[in-house]
């Protein structure tokens, strides 16, 4: 089983809160063979308008009911027709795409900021039977809809926001190095701002605990082939964000 | 007669032996293995690989691709692994299929041009797509696509070091593309391929700066097609060798455009990222449309657009 | 000091006082007369006639326009009633309005031109736009678009024949658009419209027939707008005259794309056909953003992109 | 009241046959100052893909409800795309355009063939207090819906097609000489094909019966801005079909 393309039905599309909505369509090809940080290459429609694909997360994915979830937040004009999208609407599917996160972990400390908590709920599923903790972030409360999804995946919820709104006040990185002295995390596992990701891993290195980020970048192709999301990483060698990512090692990216 | 399946499809580009006339476009189907997944390659006319220079390239910073109506633009400035990787690494994997795999080469000088040709010619490729067209570098690039006499210096440096089919790939970024097209078949030219990107800029408003990176980009996919279409034919009526169209095809129906312009073969780009099986797809629709009309073989449609 | 609402879209292109920088592109809102039900021609920044020969003209035979993805061509081959008849009868109707009107104008010769510029001194428009770009016309037309010395020859024969305001329109069909732009400078121009046109053609796969009239045509549209604000930009940096923008403006976003490329003023085309109130509209977004940003002049966005 | 522009709301889209299609639309704006033989462009969607207008005749026209009907063949892009429309769904009208039919006729006859059939329904209604005959054509007798949609509003119905398979087996132009014998009819209007229309402008200046033709062209703009739907006419000026037209004296074209 590989990556494919598929036609797939929406079965549900909702508002989460605000401009995030939540998409959840039926592509068991794609569903069967995911892991957690994998991402999904959408075509809204077949005109020509727009013309590209869109890059979205796994957030959830259920083989038995051969579907996928995404969670996305409106921001131009392909998320906009896409709000659209009517259950028996149809979408095209490439996926899934990109590396995913490594799950080997024992005691695994997610680290979320806005959108970039979409990929790493499938990853708190993926933890489930062990003891995962997850520390998100946001600008407000209103943003902060994220607890009740994490809710049965993870143990430990610790929340801030930029506004002081709900949680502590301030950013994820401020609290990070707290949880990290007073649990034995053996990996952290990040995504969101490029910001929010320096800082933790920057943190991360510091109590020396292996930190893996996931990255976003520009995307034509997907798959490795347009060379539009390269960057070069810490060796020195060119690295591919769709396919040798979009999961790195912190200490592979070049901050 | 009636001509198989296969034999309908056939194309015999300067020497290049494709089972259909459909290729992938140069930095759209990366090396092909990436598009492995989707597409059995033996089932593609030709692949063209990304613009392939002497040394590695790491390309340009910032952002590379923008969608624009009904296109894309890219500053990817020839990133590639080098002329030797690509001999040495990527060429063995693709030698296990049956496809002929043709290389893109850039270069800064016109030395550049023949060293690229020397090193390639006993590499087990299909040929040489001689790309003087590409926007999105500072040096060479589009300077040998805009004036025919560096054009023609490139081209016959490139024959002189290799006894491989020479393709040229033509800039649309000119005035006058078939004083460009009749220079370069005179310089030696077995093929000539057509358009390569037209040079775009894009501004983000909400910061006032450039959205790519480079400033400016190439300018693809199915917006430029009326463009592409007319070059085409345009050097149709001027040159002798065969051209290679390409410039927006999605469909069989876009392919079958350019063919009655006068192309013999096309090259699909931009639509590998919409759709990862179009190569496939254009050149199955190909051959339903010659089944349908009663044509025996592709070649029927060449040129055979009727103006009068 | 906050400005009114009006003074914030005032411009004045070369001694043009237009109400707001947005035009209506020549060829596209007929003579206005005919977009009179939908907008306020008073709110239009200027209305640029439709392209205006010495003899009436009847235009290409067949069919006339096509549409392309996110754009379209057309091959009218500037119709037209005639210089006369447009000063006899048009321009009456459209003194009636409190709008700038710019006649578009373009011979087979030289001498056409200084004709049309004498003719039209005295007729109470505010300015001519020289048309050397238009690809649909067997003689002048283009012709003069890609030549620089016969670019140049035009512009001064009109100067020498009229004390009007002279916008010289460019074809974006030319490798150097930038060499154009400075020969109209040094010949006299007052003002650079551009784009026009960018030559295209489409075929029918199914009588195997071009699918205009005249073969081939010009593009225009959303299509083409990333070459149109890369040209703008490119001249902006070249030229001291102020630019007229257009080339595939729908939204005041796209507009202000070419005003921070360095335009002074765009003009709508296509859009007209799809949106009759465009011209309006996208002057109220340009002055929502203006207003958004705290910014009280439009002149305060010209040329801001930072390429840096 | 004049030309004008709206959003439009879907209230019914039916299969009339095979490929034909009746769309009624609510345009209040328009409906109220309708003339039969003009028509709408319309623009089907708010993307770039298809980017032009399509214009289509008037067909009907509700001025109590204010709707419009339009009757349709897919044939390309535009009009497969419009199949999809659902009640509820909007587009955008521009109109009414066009000049219009001359309904000062007291004995009219319809000339109709194909879709050419569509503005001459709302031509026939207004002509419905007296005595109107319609002369139809059409390939098949899967085509010739039409006499159904024409029933009550015609008083005489003659039907030919071009395989026989129902009414007379032949062209309008066949019978027309036959009808025109048998009737006085003061007017011909007629829209269809180009050489229909030719053969009964030729066969109505043999009966020196006042034809109207309907013609169609390419448009842009629909308002006679763009001058893509221009034709020279007997007196050697230029028409626009949009303003000019579509309607015109048989006598005035150049066939
Ligand atoms: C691997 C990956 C996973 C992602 N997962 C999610 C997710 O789960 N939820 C979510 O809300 N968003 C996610 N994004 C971002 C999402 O792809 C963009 O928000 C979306 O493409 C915007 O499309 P648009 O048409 O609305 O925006 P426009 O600005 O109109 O898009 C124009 C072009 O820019 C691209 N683009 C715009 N923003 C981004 C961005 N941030 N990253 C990459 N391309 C962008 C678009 O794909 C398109 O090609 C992900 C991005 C990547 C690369
Ligand atoms: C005044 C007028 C009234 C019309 N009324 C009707 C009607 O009541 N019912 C009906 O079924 N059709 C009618 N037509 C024809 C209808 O406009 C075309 O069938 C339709 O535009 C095709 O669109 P498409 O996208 O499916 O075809 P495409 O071929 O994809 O269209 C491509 C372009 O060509 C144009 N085009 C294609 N065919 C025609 C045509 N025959 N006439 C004009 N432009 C065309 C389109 O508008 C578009 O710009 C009318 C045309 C005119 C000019
Ligand atoms: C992302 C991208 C990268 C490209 N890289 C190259 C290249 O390296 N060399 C080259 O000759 N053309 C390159 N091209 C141009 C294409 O090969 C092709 O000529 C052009 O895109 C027009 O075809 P299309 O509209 O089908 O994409 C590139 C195009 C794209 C979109
Ligand atoms: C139907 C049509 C007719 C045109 N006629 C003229 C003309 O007579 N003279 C001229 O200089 N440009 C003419 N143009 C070009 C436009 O003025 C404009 O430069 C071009 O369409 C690009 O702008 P747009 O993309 O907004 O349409 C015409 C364009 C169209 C679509
Ligand atoms: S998106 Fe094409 S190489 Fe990564
Ligand atoms: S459609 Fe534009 S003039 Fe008739």
């Amino acid at each position: 089983m590989t990556k494919t393309c598929v036609t797939a039905q929406v079965m549900k599309h909702t508002v989460l809160a605000g401009d995030v909505w939540e998409l959840v369509v039926a592509a068991p090809e794609i569903a069967s063979i995911t892991r957690p940080g994998q991402f999904v290459h959408i075509r809204l429609t077949d005109t020509i308008d727009p013309l590209l694909r869109r890059p979205f997360s796994i957030a959830d994915c259920d083989t038995a009911k051969g579907t996928l979830t995404f969670i996305y937040r409106v921001v131009g004009r392909g998320t906009a027709l896409m709000t659209k999208l009517q259950p028996g609407d149809t979408i095209n599917c490439m996926g899934p795409l990109g590396n995913g996160f490594d799950v080997t972990a024992k005691r695994p400390l997610l680290v979320g900021g806005g959108m970039g908590l979409a990929p790493l709920l499938l990853l708190a599923r993926a933890f489930c039977s062990r003891p995962a903790t997850i520390l998100m972030g946001g600008r407000n409360e209103q943003e902060l809809f994220w607890p009740n999804l994490y809710a049965t995946v993870c143990q430990n919820i610790h929340i801030t926001s930029d506004d002081g709104s709900i949680g502590h006040h301030g950013f994820t990185v401020d609290l990070l190095p707290e949880l990290l002295k007073q649990d034995k995390f053996d990996a952290i596992y990040a995504c969101g701002p490029h910001v929010m990701l320096k800082g933790v891993a920057a943190v991360a290195a510091q109590y020396d605990v292996p930190c893996q980020v996931s990255l976003e970048d520009y995307m034509a192709c997907g798959v490795g082939a347009c060379l539009s999301c390269t960057c070069e990483n810490t060796s020195g060698k060119r690295h591919k964000v769709c396919t040798d990512g979009p999961v790195f090692w912190a200490q592979e990216v070049v901050w | 007669m009636v001509n198989t399946a296969e034999a309908m499809l056939a194309v015999n580009i300067a020497g290049i032996k494709m089972k259909t006339p459909v290729m992938t476009a140069s930095g759209t189907f990366g090396f092909g293995l990436e598009y492995s997944d989707f597409v059995d390659l033996n089932k593609v006319g030709a692949i063209v690989v990304k613009g392939t220079t002497l040394a590695p390239k790491a390309g340009n910073n910032g952002r590379r691709i923008a969608e624009t109506p009904a296109g894309m633009m890219n500053c990817i400035g020839l990133e590639n692994p080098g002329v030797d990787e690509f001999i040495s690494k990527t060429m063995p994997k693709l030698a296990a299929y049956q496809v002929p795999v043709i290389v893109n080469i850039s270069g800064n000088t016109v030395e550049d041009y023949g060293e690229l040709a020397a090193r390639l010619d006993q590499s087990g490729i299909a040929g040489l797509e001689v790309n003087i067209s590409c926007p999105n570098v500072k040096q060479g690039g589009i300077a040998f696509g805009t004036c025919p006499e560096s054009a023609s210096e490139v081209v016959r440096e490139v024959k002189k070091k290799t006894s491989l089919p020479v393709i040229v790939k033509l800039s649309p970024n000119v005035t006058d593309v078939v004083l460009m097209a009749r220079a370069v078949e005179d310089a030696g030219a077995d093929a000539i391929s057509l358009i390569n990107t037209l040079l775009g800029m894009a501004i983000d408003i909400k910061n006032w700066r450039p959205v790519l990176g480079n400033t400016v980009g190439g300018l693809s996919g199915p917006a430029v097609k009326p463009v592409a279409v007319r070059m085409v034919w345009q050097v149709a009526q001027a040159v002798k060798v065969p051209i290679i169209g390409m410039g927006g095809i999605m469909t069989a129906e876009d392919a079958l455009e350019f063919i009655l312009a006068g192309a013999s073969a096309v090259a699909v780009g931009t639509a590998n990222f919409v759709n990862p099986y179009v190569s496939v797809e254009v050149a199955e629709g190909i051959r339903d449309y010659l089944t349908k009309r009663g044509l025996t073989q592709i070649g029927d449609l060449v040129g055979k657009v009727n103006c009068g």
